[in-house]
């Protein structure tokens, strides 16, 4: 090349717009050769394990529900099932699946809020939903409609949609009626409809998902008993154990945490240099156990196991939500045949240490906490989702960025936002990861 | 004029209260209709420098937040204090209770010295920059929020109760959940939730902030009706707004 | 008009016709307490009930109701006109809404209570267990002549019924299994009747309450309003669950246009703070002692002014479980300035 | 309005139309209104409730005299909300009324033949100007007409040109007061009891009708107790928080009286037995 001007692409996204909580983009490349890449987490950092210290078991959830306010319901659910492992509560059937059912809410709620809010404008070519509802009214009446079902059935169960207040350790203050359960089973059905149509909606759009690939470890739960495709049991498991498990106590030989220098939030990794967590991870450990019309879903679009396009993981989210609704027709009609039963818990605080593990929307959520006698919080761990993904996000960028490089700016630029999002990273959530040793 | 713009900012926080206003659905079009939304990063793209009212979700709890608070207020005319962490400090505000050295390293370790990690005394949006409205919460109240907005419009003050959650529990015909045993903060702490806890059977923990006159003197006589001990009033008081300081500055 | 007897299947039945054809609302259990609420089927109904949470006071002035509507330019009124039956009234309550009948139908008629009251066919019934703090027989409202349409008292199999209204009578006309009240059954009413003069009394007045006014009349500047004040949360809720409590706030609220939207009335309280405070700060009443004074008084003197005697406390007990700092007590107020100053002249 | 009484809500506002408005000094407005049905009638020391359709209600006195026929005047303090929005009212505008309300008013023939002494503090002119007007309109009917007008600042003073017109009429005399005197100040200096501390003859058999802030009363009350006023002369009109004018919300009662249906003005000799009125 005889050209004397040397091509600079200077890329600079601060506070990347359309994810929750803050993170920056950097890119600095001349000729084609990339000076540096990185993905930047500046969110003020929140330091949840060392302010919980000191305070009852019976106000941990409380407290780290504010971790994040769209999974608040997964970190509430977390703390709880750790708190009952520590103190040695025992959490009747009916509950577990209420439970279960809340959580399943949850996912609905979240993955809807990124597909149809946050990533939507991506495929559509529009800057937010706002606009987008000139470009397709229809498409975006089903996400609302999709949206408003998710926090109403967040809503009846937790008492509202974010930050729950019915959860407590041993059970629920209070589980909807049979009416109410009825009602959401009715919604759920029509929900299960509109799920459908807008798959079909994405599917003509699915061509300006990106194509890239790159290998890495997935890690998420797996439950073997019974053999379902789990959010709420299980222990965890990855693609690079081959099927097989780690009890979730042992956690913190999986999350090995670390600090860098581009980021309030930590990383982790495993076997490789990084790992991936979320939906895609749980579809590539699980889909054969995904229920009926999820499948047809995952078939509909194109996504098969073993998938390792992180863009796709947007697709997984969807997929998973025709999953949990599918899933929960069928939680409900048990719920109401056995009859149900208010059940008010009564527990007592003991010392003790325990850890609650469930899939986040995002991926797989550790918490662990140490009481004393009085049931006094001494110590506490949090291993986020978000986090474990930082590094591959890392990654992504690092094999990304030479594959595009002569795109231009504005298209690696979009590329780079896109796959950030497609992550769903929950940074405000990420940023108070601790020690990887647990503080005693 | 045209319509007032707006544009929404957050801080350190979960972001739940802005997650509220994206849960209005359709009615976030009658909120474009009547106001610019110039500014939203967890929602769109677009970003501005000039807006008449801002939104402010999280609280400070950084220098340079502090910094870009105060330049966000010399821009609005209006600034509203969205949610606990805004108007009270809010869980945030439970790390005051500590060392902050001895709180960063406690998470981050030998690391805690890097200089992104920097933290400083947590603090309410009122303690830092003058607040003209605070929507109370954590989260928010969404009719609550609309309700100011539409305030705003009218160059209304909201009548914002100055009784406490008490009042909306027994309208709606409670059991009271001290009778089960927990220790509720209704009785001090500010209304306007329609006792959103109590009415799912949970106790109030004081989430919008303390009364302007709450009454110390009555807790201690219902702590010793009911055989507990001070110390577990105390640190439930903490939760919000970190403890015994008054909520209004 | 008459009394009869009915079995209480045969009123089982009346129920479930009722449900059929119109809004019924009925003393049902709420975890180990009573609420009133819609009724879906007759066998939710607790006619053994001792207290509900609320009075029934909620469906006639109801804790939040639109008064009026506007578009921007002109008011229109809103008046519920929906026809219900209101099952399981005790006598006390009924005493307390005959007494709110008189207040916001005399002078100026409040037409958006009255509405809701003549749209009511209230089914009241006898005590049938006393309530942790009922002290309604100290206050002689334990049992009530007048006020119901259809007034039961469970006898066993049975119930008596006694229908006072034209609209009792044709109700009752409607059931399966009346027949006529017997001497025994009458017998066994009155006793019912008159156990309930006696045993309804967890807290026991220490004078008659046509006694109170005038011993409320010496205690204006006694030391227990200072004493009660200190310990009192203002949180207003002995207001609240009060069936002789009838203060209200009004409140506008606009809808996005900013031009149409509604007047609301909510309840209020006259021991919460700001209730006596106007433009500029100032507050009439703004000590806590002075509010707990005013709330007695209301109960135990101006009230009873107004309406021709009746105290306006109607022993139901409500307010002495709902305080949490239990201070809300009447007869115990009642008593200790009975100790100190005593009655008579 | 319909037959039966249950037809009509007490709590809805009539509409009236806004005549003629303007400022009095920075923070009072003037407004001359009437009826779009008809005509109100009303008696001196009547309030009405003033509606601002989405902002609420607020008690304002009358402040014409029900011998003018051209609609009625209203005086309004911008202090909130409901007051703010009546501000904006334009000339033409729509605005909602309900009253008259108040059964305590002036004994407009009680004190007929008497000396009167009016004691109006800042806006406390407003409600006492209805009955001075009246009897303005029927002089005849009354003797010596003392009306005493104090102010914190001269720039807070209202209908100055009307007071000094009042003041040249036979048997009427106008005196004011300000706390705080400025450059040209004709009048006296001081709180309004140094105007009645003044008075220098036997004012045992007049009239007095005081109104202004509650903390004036006190005051008064002593002075005139020093000139041995007796109770049942002295006349108050007296302000509470309102919410519904017509006797059911219980926020403006003191004891057992409702300001709003038991006064608002009322005779000090029966103040005396309500320990909250004053
Ligand atoms: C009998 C009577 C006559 C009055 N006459 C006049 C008059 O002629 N001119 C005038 O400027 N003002 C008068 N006032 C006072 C006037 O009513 C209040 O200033 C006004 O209600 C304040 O309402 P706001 O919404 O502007 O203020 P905010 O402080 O926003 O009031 C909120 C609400 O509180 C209540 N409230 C607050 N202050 C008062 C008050 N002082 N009196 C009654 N309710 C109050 C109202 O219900 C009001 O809707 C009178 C009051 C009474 C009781
Ligand atoms: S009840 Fe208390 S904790 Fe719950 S939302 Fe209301 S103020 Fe917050
Ligand atoms: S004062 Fe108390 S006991 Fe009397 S009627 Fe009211 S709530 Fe019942
Ligand atoms: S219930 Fe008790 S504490 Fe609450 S306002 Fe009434 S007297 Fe005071």
């Amino acid at each position: 090349m005889s050209q004397q001007k040397s091509k600079k692409i200077r890329i600079d996204v601060k506070h990347l717009t359309r994810v929750e909580g803050h993170g920056n983009i950097l890119l600095n490349a001349t000729d084609g050769r990339i000076e540096k890449i990185e993905w930047q987490v500046p969110e003020a950092p929140r330091f949840f394990e060392a302010m919980v210290r000191g305070h009852s078991y019976e106000d941990i959830q409380i407290i780290v529900s504010r971790i994040c306010g769209i999974c608040s319901i997964t970190h509430s659910l977390a703390a709880t099932k750790a708190v009952e492992d520590a103190l040695g509560i025992e959490v009747p059937e009916q509950v577990d699946k209420i439970r279960r059912l809340l959580h399943y809410s949850e996912q609905l709620q979240s993955h809807i809020l990124h597909i149809g809010y946050l990533a939507a404008p991506d495929f559509f070519g529009t800057p937010s939903v706002v606009p987008l509802v000139g470009k397709a009214e229809e498409v975006v009446k089903t996400i609302i409609g999709i949206h408003r079902a998710a926090n109403n059935w967040s809503d009846v169960i937790g008492g509202r949609t974010t930050h729950p207040i019915t959860i407590l350790p041993g059970g629920f203050t209070k589980i909807p009626s049979e009416k109410e359960f009825k009602e959401l089973y009715e919604s759920l059905k029509d929900t299960l409809g509109k799920l459908k149509s807008l798959a079909s909606a994405i599917e003509t759009v699915a061509e300006n998902i990106p194509v890239f690939e790159r290998d890495t470890e997935y890690v998420s739960l797996k439950q073997t008993d019974p053999s379902v495709y789990t959010f709420y049991h299980g222990d965890i498991t990855s693609t690079d154990i081959d099927g097989g498990t780690v009890p979730v106590k042992d956690w913190h030989g999986v999350a090995n945490e670390y600090v860098s220098d581009q980021s309030t939030a930590k990383w982790a990794k495993w076997h490789r240099d990084s790992y991936a967590v979320g939906a895609l991870a749980r579809f590539n450990n699980n889909a054969k156990l995904l229920s009926g019309k999820a499948k047809e879903t995952a078939k509909q679009l194109g996504l098969e196991q073993g998938c390792c396009n992180p863009y796709m993981n947007t697709i997984a989210q969807l997929v998973e939500c025709v999953h949990v609704v599918e899933t929960s027709l069928g939680l409900i009609d048990e719920v109401l045949t056995e009859g149900l039963e208010e059940h008010r818990p009564v527990s007592k605080a003991r010392a003790g240490k325990g850890v609650g593990c469930v899939e986040a929307p995002r991926g797989i959520l550790f918490h662990e906490y140490e009481f004393d006698k009085d049931g006094r919080c001494t110590g506490a761990d949090i291993c986020i989702p978000t986090n474990q993904n930082h590094a591959n996000i890392q990654k992504d960028f690092e094999k990304l960025v030479p594959e595009i490089i002569d795109e231009g700016e504005e298209s690696i630029r979009g590329k780079l936002e896109m796959l950030v999002r497609a992550y769903d990273p929950c940074i405000s959530c990420s940023t108070h990861m601790l020690n990887v040793e647990f503080v005693k | 004029m045209g319509k007032p713009r707006v544009a929404i900012f957050d801080f350190a926080c979960c972001e739940g209260c802005q997650l509220q206003i994206v849960n209005l659905e359709e009615e976030i079009l009658d909120l474009t209709g009547a106001f610019d939304v110039v500014e939203w990063r967890e929602a769109m793209s677009e970003q501005s420098d000039e807006y008449d009212i801002a939104i402010v979700e999280g609280s400070i709890t950084r220098p340079e937040d502090e910094e870009r608070v105060k330049n966000i207020r010399r821009r609005a005319k209006i600034l509203i204090a969205l949610g606990a962490c805004a108007t009270i400090g809010g869980i945030n505000k439970l790390k005051n209770n500590f060392e902050l050295g001895e709180v960063k390293e406690y998470v981050y370790g030998k690391d805690s010295e890097k200089p992104h990690l920097d933290t400083a005394k947590t603090k309410a949006v009122g303690e830092v920059v003058k607040v003209d409205y605070k929507v109370h919460g954590c989260p928010i109240d969404r009719d609550e929020f609309t309700y100011i907005l539409r305030c705003i419009l009218l160059g209304k003050e909201p009548e914002i109760p100055e009784w406490p959650v008490c009042v909306e529990c027994k309208a709606k015909g409670n059991v009271c959940v001290w009778e089960y045993g927990q220790v509720c903060l209704g009785p001090i702490t500010r209304a306007g939730c329609g006792a959103r806890c109590p009415s799912s059977g949970f106790r109030c923990y004081g989430c919008r902030g303390y009364i302007d006159n709450p009454n110390v003197e009555a807790a201690k006589e219902v702590i010793e009706k009911y055989n507990l001990d001070i110390k577990d009033l105390k640190a439930k008081m903490k939760l919000f707004g970190s403890g015994y300081e008054p909520t209004k500055k | 008009m008459g009394i009869k007897k009915i079995s209480k299947d045969g009123f089982s039945g009346l129920i479930e016709g009722l449900i059929a054809e119109t809004t019924v609302i009925g003393v049902q259990s709420k975890g180990d307490k009573f609420v009133y609420d819609l009724l879906g089927s007759s066998a939710n109904l607790r006619l053994d009930y001792d207290v509900t949470i609320l009075p029934p006071k909620k469906y006639f002035l109801q804790p939040a109701e639109i008064l009026l509507r506007f578009d921007g330019e002109k008011y229109e009124a809103e008046f519920d006109d929906e026809e219900f039956v209101l099952v399981g009234v005790h006598p006390y309550d009924m005493i307390a809404i005959n007494q709110i009948d008189k207040l916001y139908s005399e002078d100026n008629f409040d037409s958006h209570y009255m509405r809701r009251r003549e749209n009511a066919t209230v089914i009241a019934c006898d005590v049938a267990r006393a309530s942790e703090n009922v002290f309604a027989s100290s206050m002689g409202t334990a049992t009530v002549s007048e006020g119901f349409d259809i007034l039961l008292t469970d006898i066993g199999d049975f119930y008596v019924a006694e229908s006072a209204t034209d609209k009792g009578e044709k109700l009752l006309g409607k059931a399966e299994g009346v027949s006529t009240a017997e001497d025994e059954d009458l017998k066994a009413r009155e006793k019912i009747q008159e156990e309930n003069k006696k045993n309804l009394n967890k807290h026991k007045l220490g004078c008659k309450p046509s006694e109170l006014p005038g011993l409320l009349e010496k205690a204006y500047n006694h030391p227990i309003w200072e004493e009660l004040g200190k310990k009192c949360f203002s949180c207003g809720s002995c207001n609240q669950v009060c069936p002789t409590c009838y203060c209200f706030n009004v409140q506008d609220e606009v809808n996005w246009d900013l031009k149409s939207g509604t007047r609301k009335r909510v309840w209020d309280g006259c021991l919460l703070d700001g209730f006596t405070k106007v433009a500029g700060g100032h507050e009439f009443r703004k000590s806590r002692a002075d509010r707990i004074k005013h709330r007695i008084y209301r109960k135990g003197k101006y009230v009873p002014e107004k309406i021709g005697g009746e105290i306006a406390c109607v022993g139901c007990g409500r307010c002495v479980g709902a305080c949490l700092t239990d201070i809300a007590n009447p007869v115990k107020i009642y008593n200790r300035l009975i100790e100190d100053i005593g009655i008579g002249k | 309005m319909s037959g039966r009484r249950e037809d009509r809500s007490i709590y809805q506002p009539e509409l009236a139309t806004v005549r003629d408005r303007k400022m009095l000094n920075e923070t009072e407005l003037y407004l001359r209104l009437s009826m779009d049905s008809g005509v109100l009638e009303y008696k001196p020391g009547q309030f009405v409730e003033v509606s601002v359709a989405g902002i609420g209600e607020a008690p304002i006195s009358i402040s014409s005299s029900p011998t003018a026929d051209d609609g009625f005047e209203l005086v309004i303090r911008r202090v909130g909300n409901v007051t703010n929005a009546i501000h904006k009212l334009q000339t033409g505008d729509k605005v909602g009324i309900r009253g008259p309300y108040g059964k305590g008013l002036y004994p407009v023939d009680e004190v007929k033949g008497k000396d009167l002494i009016f004691i109006c503090g800042g806006i406390g002119l407003v409600p006492q100007r209805s009955f001075i007007k009246y009897v303005l309109a029927n002089r005849g009917e009354y003797g010596q007409v003392t009306i005493f007008f104090g102010t914190k600042t001269v720039a807070q003073r209202l209908f100055a040109s009307e007071l000094s017109e009042w003041d040249k009429l036979e048997g009427v005399e106008v005196k004011e007061t300000v706390d705080k005197p400025e450059e040209g100040w004709g009048g006296e200096v001081g709180v309004i009891t140094t105007l009645i501390d003044k008075i220098d003859k036997d004012i045992r058999d007049a009239m007095i009708f005081a109104c202004g802030p509650p903390v004036m009363y006190k005051f008064v009350l002593l002075a005139l107790e020093e000139k041995k006023v007796k109770a049942k002369n002295i006349y108050l009109n007296l302000e509470r928080k309102m919410k519904c004018g017509v006797g059911k919300c219980g926020h403006c009662q003191m004891n057992n009286y409702y300001v709003c249906i038991d006064g608002p003005v009322f005779c000090y000799s029966k103040l005396k037995d309500i320990p909250e009125a004053i």
